[in-house]
């Protein structure tokens, strides 16, 4: 198999390591949310770039074309992409919420006190 | 009627009657009635079986498929009419006694008492009923769940311990090694019913079968085999009428009898003689005897002497049984009734004992049998049977199961059974010595007591006396338990 | 930056193209890039711009909560309307042949009000969100 | 990108986070149009760098904008995301090389969209007719996913009134 | 096209449409009614559509009229039917005891919008078991996840944000690792749709991009399942979470979830392709025994009663999990009745706890002491649902163990079949850590206590019902799902 033609693999999957690490290592709310939305960005390459065909052009059908890349991941992107805004917005949402009532955003110190509330009041 | 409606009828009586036990929960004499009038018309449907199950008839009754080729579903053959009737019979004297003893004793939580009790009856009864291994399982565990608030009914750290054991071994036992002996003979065999000389010939050998057979006799928990017998003396924290009826007389007799049925009915006692070697269950039930006997003798503590005399007797059965010679299998079932009628009656004793002297020690005992001869003149009675001796019942099982030994000519069962046979003696006879030929200590705490309320004393008269006529005339229970052998 | 005069009269001169930008994202997106998610964000855009600039009052005014909550809804609606329109029409679920005697021009119809359901319901989340947010910020009183 | 993210990953102040997040939807936006994937371009770009930002800028706003230094030690989050890459490159290596026309998706399902959509639908931009007909009802589950979000958004920060009576 | 071919769309439809509508009404009870007719309608659908399928075998709809695999494709069969009518069903008796609970635990203006989102979630759930087209699978779990982490969000503590936080980020991870599967086998087979993709991959054979998505898929599925030792979001998220939600979530979220990994072990990759290239059946053994031990034992040290079944319900899912591993008919019909027999028992425990949690006040240990003689029929139904746990026989979880040692002992694995029975005396520890404090402890707090209201009892105790009765009478369950594990194996390649 030649290197050349699995490039985009690679960044694919540099993109999710990175990803996926920010999300576990960190332990700021809002980075999580960060590394999520790289983490699922790397999803769009693996979909998309297979669908790319070298001399091909966007899959606008015309009488000047003959080749087109695929659509179909694009299509499935879009959607994706649509899902992750909404995530990322819900999870912010929460964030905000969880500032509010906990005065920080960092997962150390919200666990902290929760442990705190367990020891004041037992059960 | 039919018969297989008198057979309904005993299952629904003791549900309908828990459930109107509970709520007339407000009023309690009203509640005792119905304790007493779900008793006795229990025991009417159960005796109204007993004829044509004599002429040889089976009624049956199909209730539900529960999984492919698993029904729900009972018949009634000869042992397990025994039982039934044993069973039920004592409901009514014992639901006497509890009545007396919980109203002298003022205990808390009285309905939820009643309404558990009738339920274990019930189970009691569907497991003597049952048709196939799979419904005996289903209301084994059902009589296990039902008796435990009655162990734990006082609510105390003592009571919750002693429930805790209670359940720990019966339930671990019943559902480590049971179900999947349950199951794996379902799986061999393609059905669990109890049929006639068995339903593993062949299905099941070698090996297999002795790890099967191992599985069932110490999965049955309720037969209280060593190791699996702590469960008992733990239960003793229970009121007396709980310790007398159950411990006495339905959950453990229903761990014997399963333990002859499955012999009788899912090994075949020829097929296991034929196929594979028992003596080592005779061995743990001739240990179990003795040493169970020896650990009575050293019990200060009334009810956990009888308790661990009880353990001993169970064994009587399961040693009987695991001769698998026709002679000690009639002497295994005739036990079942014996030691229930003479073991009932030693529990209603030290319970009257309890109420009436507040005394729970053997050492206490000195003399009480003046102030209360009628519970003590019992006491000897339910003694000689647990003995053996005449004129009481348990010495026909003892004949039997000897008489069986003695075909086999195994002298080694003889001289086990005359040592537990000895230290039984040793166990029970002490104290009635104490309570008639010793004087009461001067400064007597309990001086001024004479017997316990009339309904106890009643009870146990009563028990004791069928002790006593079980003697004299064993016809019926010989029959059934013939029957059961001609192949019921 | 709210009496910053440049960026009043910039954004009164922009706004208009803006929104005119996202109808032809929206409507011209059978024919290039583009379709109703993307102009409901450009939308959306357009009227946070001007609520920053402006202020969240003046935009409140313009585009009232109610409304935006109400288009959230709508725009499902009737993305969900079209293919209920498929079933009434004896189609499948999400048929547009049916919704002209042409099919072809049934699926061009039928596309071009799905694209403004995702238009109106996009826009509508957005903005809902923005206020959200932006409500939390100010302090409350 | 890789670098943006490497960056991104180090850096400890949040608002540089976001920025540098939203600099790095551009690039992606960028690979995507090279890669002819205009429409998700323009909305990567017009999401990922436009609404995301915004909302994470609204949410910096309201929280405080620098991380406190993570206490555990990174390593076996680090693990367990190359665990992960490495299955992945396990399963890629045997996927088709880039741009090859033969492999399965250019030759199965495909063909008829490219061939057909305009025929079948009247619509030029393919995109738009499989995202809107042949898959409408994904694209009805996104909008509903939005939706969702919104009325999501709505019910975890509406304010409470009834509440702050009663602290009063 | 008559109205009956039309029901696999509507199943869908009709909850979606309810959530913008209900938006659009902003009046709760309103709302509550249009919800509560959209339940029940759906659950009419679910038992039409199973009926037909048990009829047909298959049936299948295409969206748009866009035949399959190029548009999108709704396809019910024996399996897919039973799991829309559990979802479903529960759904319409849940509700009934939601508006009670929510007035108690819910500011007034946010109702409506709770019920939005149970709509949502109900949609969700029902779309990933009836669609047949993988990228629908991903986006209504979607939809499903979303709500599902506002409605856990609404919870009365402060916690209950924590707890859907993190199983927003556990949850969308596990999300896009099914979306990376699902890319995966897209590339090797250049199709989305289920059955068509199962057949290219027969033709594929096992290469290593089909074992990595494989890999991806059941990690992905694992974590929404809440398999072990995946499952850290489950329990905060069903202890902080509204009662009700907690309720639904515990007898839905993850039965959907083992749903969904029959769906693509069986229908797609094929059995043998699961079971025979890679070591999945050791590895599936070893996660459920993990499961059913490790988090019982948990569950036993627990004194938050939501806690402790929450626990309980990670280990039971272990016994589900540790039915597929067995790759038999007799293994599959465990997992297939347990997904029933879990729900009916867990659904009624979390429900009745709402109710305790609404009068005493709280769901610890010590707050329900002697709660057997003040609530007697709540506490009645927490037990024989923990019997249910436990498996003593005359409840439901009884077949399901039956099943499981029977599967055992047909592969000859004897140990396997006494740690089945094992761990499920552990389930007797923390079932009556309950028992002893609800009927033998002395009531902690004074003051007359009632029973929990009506609207949660009834509802309840329709569950417990249906423990018992699908416990004495299994024709349905047993039934059916053995057909539904006969046909799933026979499907598979």
């Amino acid at each position: 198999m030649n290197v050349a033609g699995h490039f985009s693999y690679a960044v694919t999957i540099f993109l999710m390591v990175a990803g996926l690490f920010i999300v576990i290592a960190r332990g700021n709310l809002i980075k999580k949310l960060v590394g999520l939305g790289i983490f699922q960005t790397s999803v769009y390459m693996l979909y998309i770039a297979p669908g790319k065909l070298i001399g091909g052009t966007a899959p606008i059908v015309s009488e000047a074309f003959r080749v087109y890349s695929n659509p179909l991941p694009h299509v499935l992107i879009l959607t994706a992409i649509v899902v992750g805004v909404a995530t990322l917005a819900l999870g912010l949402a929460l964030v905000v919420r969880i500032r509010e009532t906990y005065g920080g955003i960092e997962e150390d110190e919200i666990l902290a006190a929760d442990r705190q509330e367990d020891e004041a009041s037992p059960s | 009627m039919t018969a297989s409606a008198w057979l309904i009828a005993s299952l629904v009586v003791p549900l309908v009657g828990a459930g109107v036990i509970a709520l007339c929960g407000r009023l309690p004499r009203l509640r005792d009635a119905i304790t007493m009038l779900t008793a006795v018309l229990l025991f009417l449907c159960v005796a109204a079986l007993v004829p044509s199950v004599l002429a040889g008839a089976r009624p049956a009754w199909h209730f539900v498929q529960a999984l492919p080729g698993l029904p729900v579903a009972f018949a009634i053959e000869p042992l397990g009419m025994l039982f039934a009737l044993v069973a039920s019979g004592l409901w009514i004297l014992n639901s006497l006694y509890s009545i007396g003893y919980m109203k002298a004793n003022q205990e808390a939580n009285q309905t939820r008492f009643y309404v558990c009790f009738a339920l274990a009856l019930m189970a009691t009864i569907g497991i003597a009923y049952a048709a196939n291994v799979f419904t005996l399982f289903l209301f084994y565990e059902l009589l296990t769940l039902v008796t435990y608030p009655l162990v734990t009914h006082h609510g105390t750290e003592e009571a919750r311990r002693g429930g805790r054991w209670y359940l720990a071994l019966l339930i671990g036992t019943s559902t480590v090694l049971l179900l999947p002996a349950l199951i794996f003979t379902w799986s061999a065999a393609g059905t669990t019913d109890f049929v006639a000389g068995g339903i593993l010939q062949g299905k099941v050998t070698g090996a297999a079968l002795g790890g099967l057979l191992a599985l069932y006799m110490f999965g049955i928990g309720k037969a209280a085999l060593m190791p699996f017998h702590r469960w008992l003396p733990a239960a003793m924290v229970a009121p007396t009428p709980v310790s007398a009826l159950l411990h006495a007389v339905a959950v453990v007799k229903a761990g014997v009898f399963t333990v002859v049925k499955v012999i009788v009915y899912i090994f075949g006692p020829g097929y296991l003689a034929a196929s594979t070697t028992v003596d080592w269950l005779v061995g743990v039930a001739g240990f179990t005897m003795l040493a169970a006997s020896v650990a009575a003798l050293r019990m200060d503590n009334l009810k956990r002497r009888l308790a661990y005399s009880t353990v001993s007797q169970l064994s009587y059965v399961v040693f009987a049984a695991a001769l698998l010679v026709p002679l000690s299998l009639v002497g295994a079932a005739i036990h079942i009734a014996a030691h229930a009628l003479g073991k009932i009656t030693l529990f209603f004793a030290a319970g009257a004992i309890y109420t009436a002297a507040h005394k729970t020690e053997v050492s206490q005992l000195d003399g009480i049998g003046r102030r209360m001869p009628w519970t003590m003149g019992a006491f000897a009675i339910g003694s000689l049977s647990m003995i053996g001796l005449p004129p009481a019942a348990g010495f026909i099982s003892k004949w039997y199961m000897l008489s069986g030994a003695v075909a086999e000519s195994r002298w080694a069962i003889v001289a086990v059974l005359a040592a537990s046979t000895l230290l039984a003696a040793g166990y029970l006879l002490p104290i009635v010595y104490r309570a008639f030929f010793r004087t009461a200590p001067a400064a007597g705490d309990g001086h001024g007591h004479g017997e316990a309320p009339l309904p106890m004393v009643l009870a146990l008269s009563a028990t004791a006396a069928g002790t006593v006529l079980l003697f004299f005339l064993p016809e019926l229970p010989l029959r059934l338990a013939r029957l059961m052998l001609e192949g019921g | 930056m709210k009496h910053d005069l440049v960026l009043r009269v910039v954004a009164k001169v922009f706004l208009p193209f803006i929104l005119l930008f996202a109808l032809y994202v929206q409507f011209h997106g059978d024919f290039g890039p583009g379709g109703g998610f993307q102009a409901g964000v450009i939308i959306a855009a357009a009227i946070i711009f001007y609520a920053l600039i402006y202020g969240l009052e003046n935009a409140r005014r313009v585009v009232p909560e109610w409304l935006v909550e109400r288009m959230m809804a709508a725009g499902v609606l009737v993305y969900a309307g079209v293919g209920v329109a498929g079933l009434l029409l004896g189609g499948n679920y999400l048929d547009y042949f049916v919704l002209d005697l042409d099919p072809v021009h049934g699926q061009h119809r039928g596309i071009f009000w799905v694209e403004v359901g995702v238009a109106i319901t996009v826009s509508g989340v957005m903005l809902k969100i923005f206020y959200m947010f932006a409500d939390r910020g100010t302090p409350e009183q | 990108m890789a670098v943006t993210v490497i960056v991104l990953a180090r850096s400890r102040n949040l608002f540089a986070v976001v920025v540098l997040g939203s600099l790095y939807s551009f690039l992606m936006a960028t690979v995507l149009v090279a890669l002819d994937a205009v429409d998700v371009a323009m909305t990567e770009a017009s999401v990922g760098a436009g609404i995301s930002t915004v909302l994470l800028l609204g949410a910096l706003y309201l929280c405080k904008s620098e991380e406190a230094k993570p206490l555990h030690r990174p390593w076996l989050p680090l693990v367990v995301a190359s665990a992960c890459g490495l299955v992945l490159v396990y399963g890629t290596i045997g996927l088709p090389a880039f741009s090859d026309p033969a492999a399965p998706i250019h030759a199965h399902v495909v063909p008829r969209y490219l061939n057909d959509a305009l025929r079948e639908t009247g619509v030029p931009n393919v995109v738009t007719a499989v995202l809107a007909s042949y898959r409408g009802y994904d694209t009805l589950g996104e909008t509903t996913v939005v939706f969702t979000a919104g009325a999501g958004v709505i019910a975890l920060l509406r304010r409470r009134r009834d509440r702050k009576e009663q602290k009063k | 096209m008559t109205f009956a071919q039309h029901l696999p769309a509507l199943q869908v439809v009709v909850p979606l449409v309810t959530a913008p509508l209900t938006v659009l009404l902003r009046d709760r009870r309103a709302a509550y009614g249009l919800l509560l007719l959209a339940a029940w309608a759906s659950f009419a659908i679910a038992i039409a559509l199973w009926q037909q399928a048990s009829a047909a075998g298959v049936v299948s709809y295409a969206i748009g009229s866009w035949a399959p695999p190029w548009g999108i494709e709704y396809r019910v069969d024996r399996l897919s039917a039973m799991v829309l009518v559990l979802v479903s069903g529960m759904a319409a008796v849940v509700l009934p005891a939601t508006r009670a609970s929510i007035e108690a635990e819910l500011p007034r203006e946010q109702h409506y919008l709770f019920y939005t989102m149970f709509a949502l979630c109900l949609a969700g759930l029902l779309g990933i078991t009836i669609t047949g087209d993988a990228f629908n699978i991903f986006v209504f779990l979607e939809i499903s996840s979303l709500s599902t982490y506002v409605l856990i969000a609404m919870g009365r503590e402060r916690r209950a944000l924590v707890a859907a936080y993190q199983y927003l980020i556990m949850g969308t991870i596990g999300a896009t690792f099914i979306v990376i599967g699902i890319g995966l086998l897209y590339l090797q087979t250049g199709t989305l749709n289920l059955v068509d993709m199962g057949h290219r991959l027969r033709d594929i054979g096992g290469h290593r991009p089909v074992l990595a998505a494989l890999a991806f898929l059941t990690v992905g599925l694992s974590l929404k399942l809440a398999l072990f030792p995946l499952h850290q979001w489950l329990p905060n998220a069903y202890a902080y979470a509204p009662s009700v939600v907690a309720a639904f979530l515990a007898a839905t979220a993850t039965k959907v979830a083992v749903y969904a990994l029959l769906r693509f072990y069986f229908s797609v990759f094929g059995e043998s392709a699961v079971f025979n290239r890679l070591p999945m059946q050791e590895v599936m053994l070893m996660l459920a025994l993990g499961g059913m031990f490790i988090a019982s034992a948990v569950a036993c040290f627990q004194d938050n009663l939501k806690r402790l079944f929450a626990y309980s319900s990670v280990s039971q899912i272990g016994y589900i999990v540790l039915g597929i591993s067995f790759d038999s008919v007799t293994g599959l019909t465990a997992s297939i009745i347990h997904l029933f027999n879990h729900a009916f028992a867990k659904g009624a425990i979390f429900l009745l706890l709402g109710g305790v949690a609404a009068t005493l006040g709280g769901v610890t240990l010590d707050r329900v002491r002697g709660m057997g003689r003040r609530m007697p029929l709540t506490a009645f139904g927490i037990t024989v649902g923990g019997l249910s746990l436990i498996g003593i026989p005359g409840t439901a979880g009884f077949v399901t163990k039956w099943y499981l040692v029977l599967a055992a002992l047909q592969k000859g694995q004897w140990w396997l079949a006494f740690l089945i029975v094992l761990s499920s005396l552990i389930a007797v520890v923390y079932v009556w850590r309950f028992v002893e404090a609800a009927y033998f402890r002395a009531p902690a707090g004074g003051g007359e206590v009632r029973e929990a209201p009506w609207s949660m009892l009834v509802p309840a105790w329709v569950l417990i019902g249906a423990v018992l009765y699908f416990g004495l009478d299994t024709s349905f369950t047993v039934g059916q799902g053995s057909l539904a594990a006969a046909a799933l194996l026979r499907a598979s390649p």
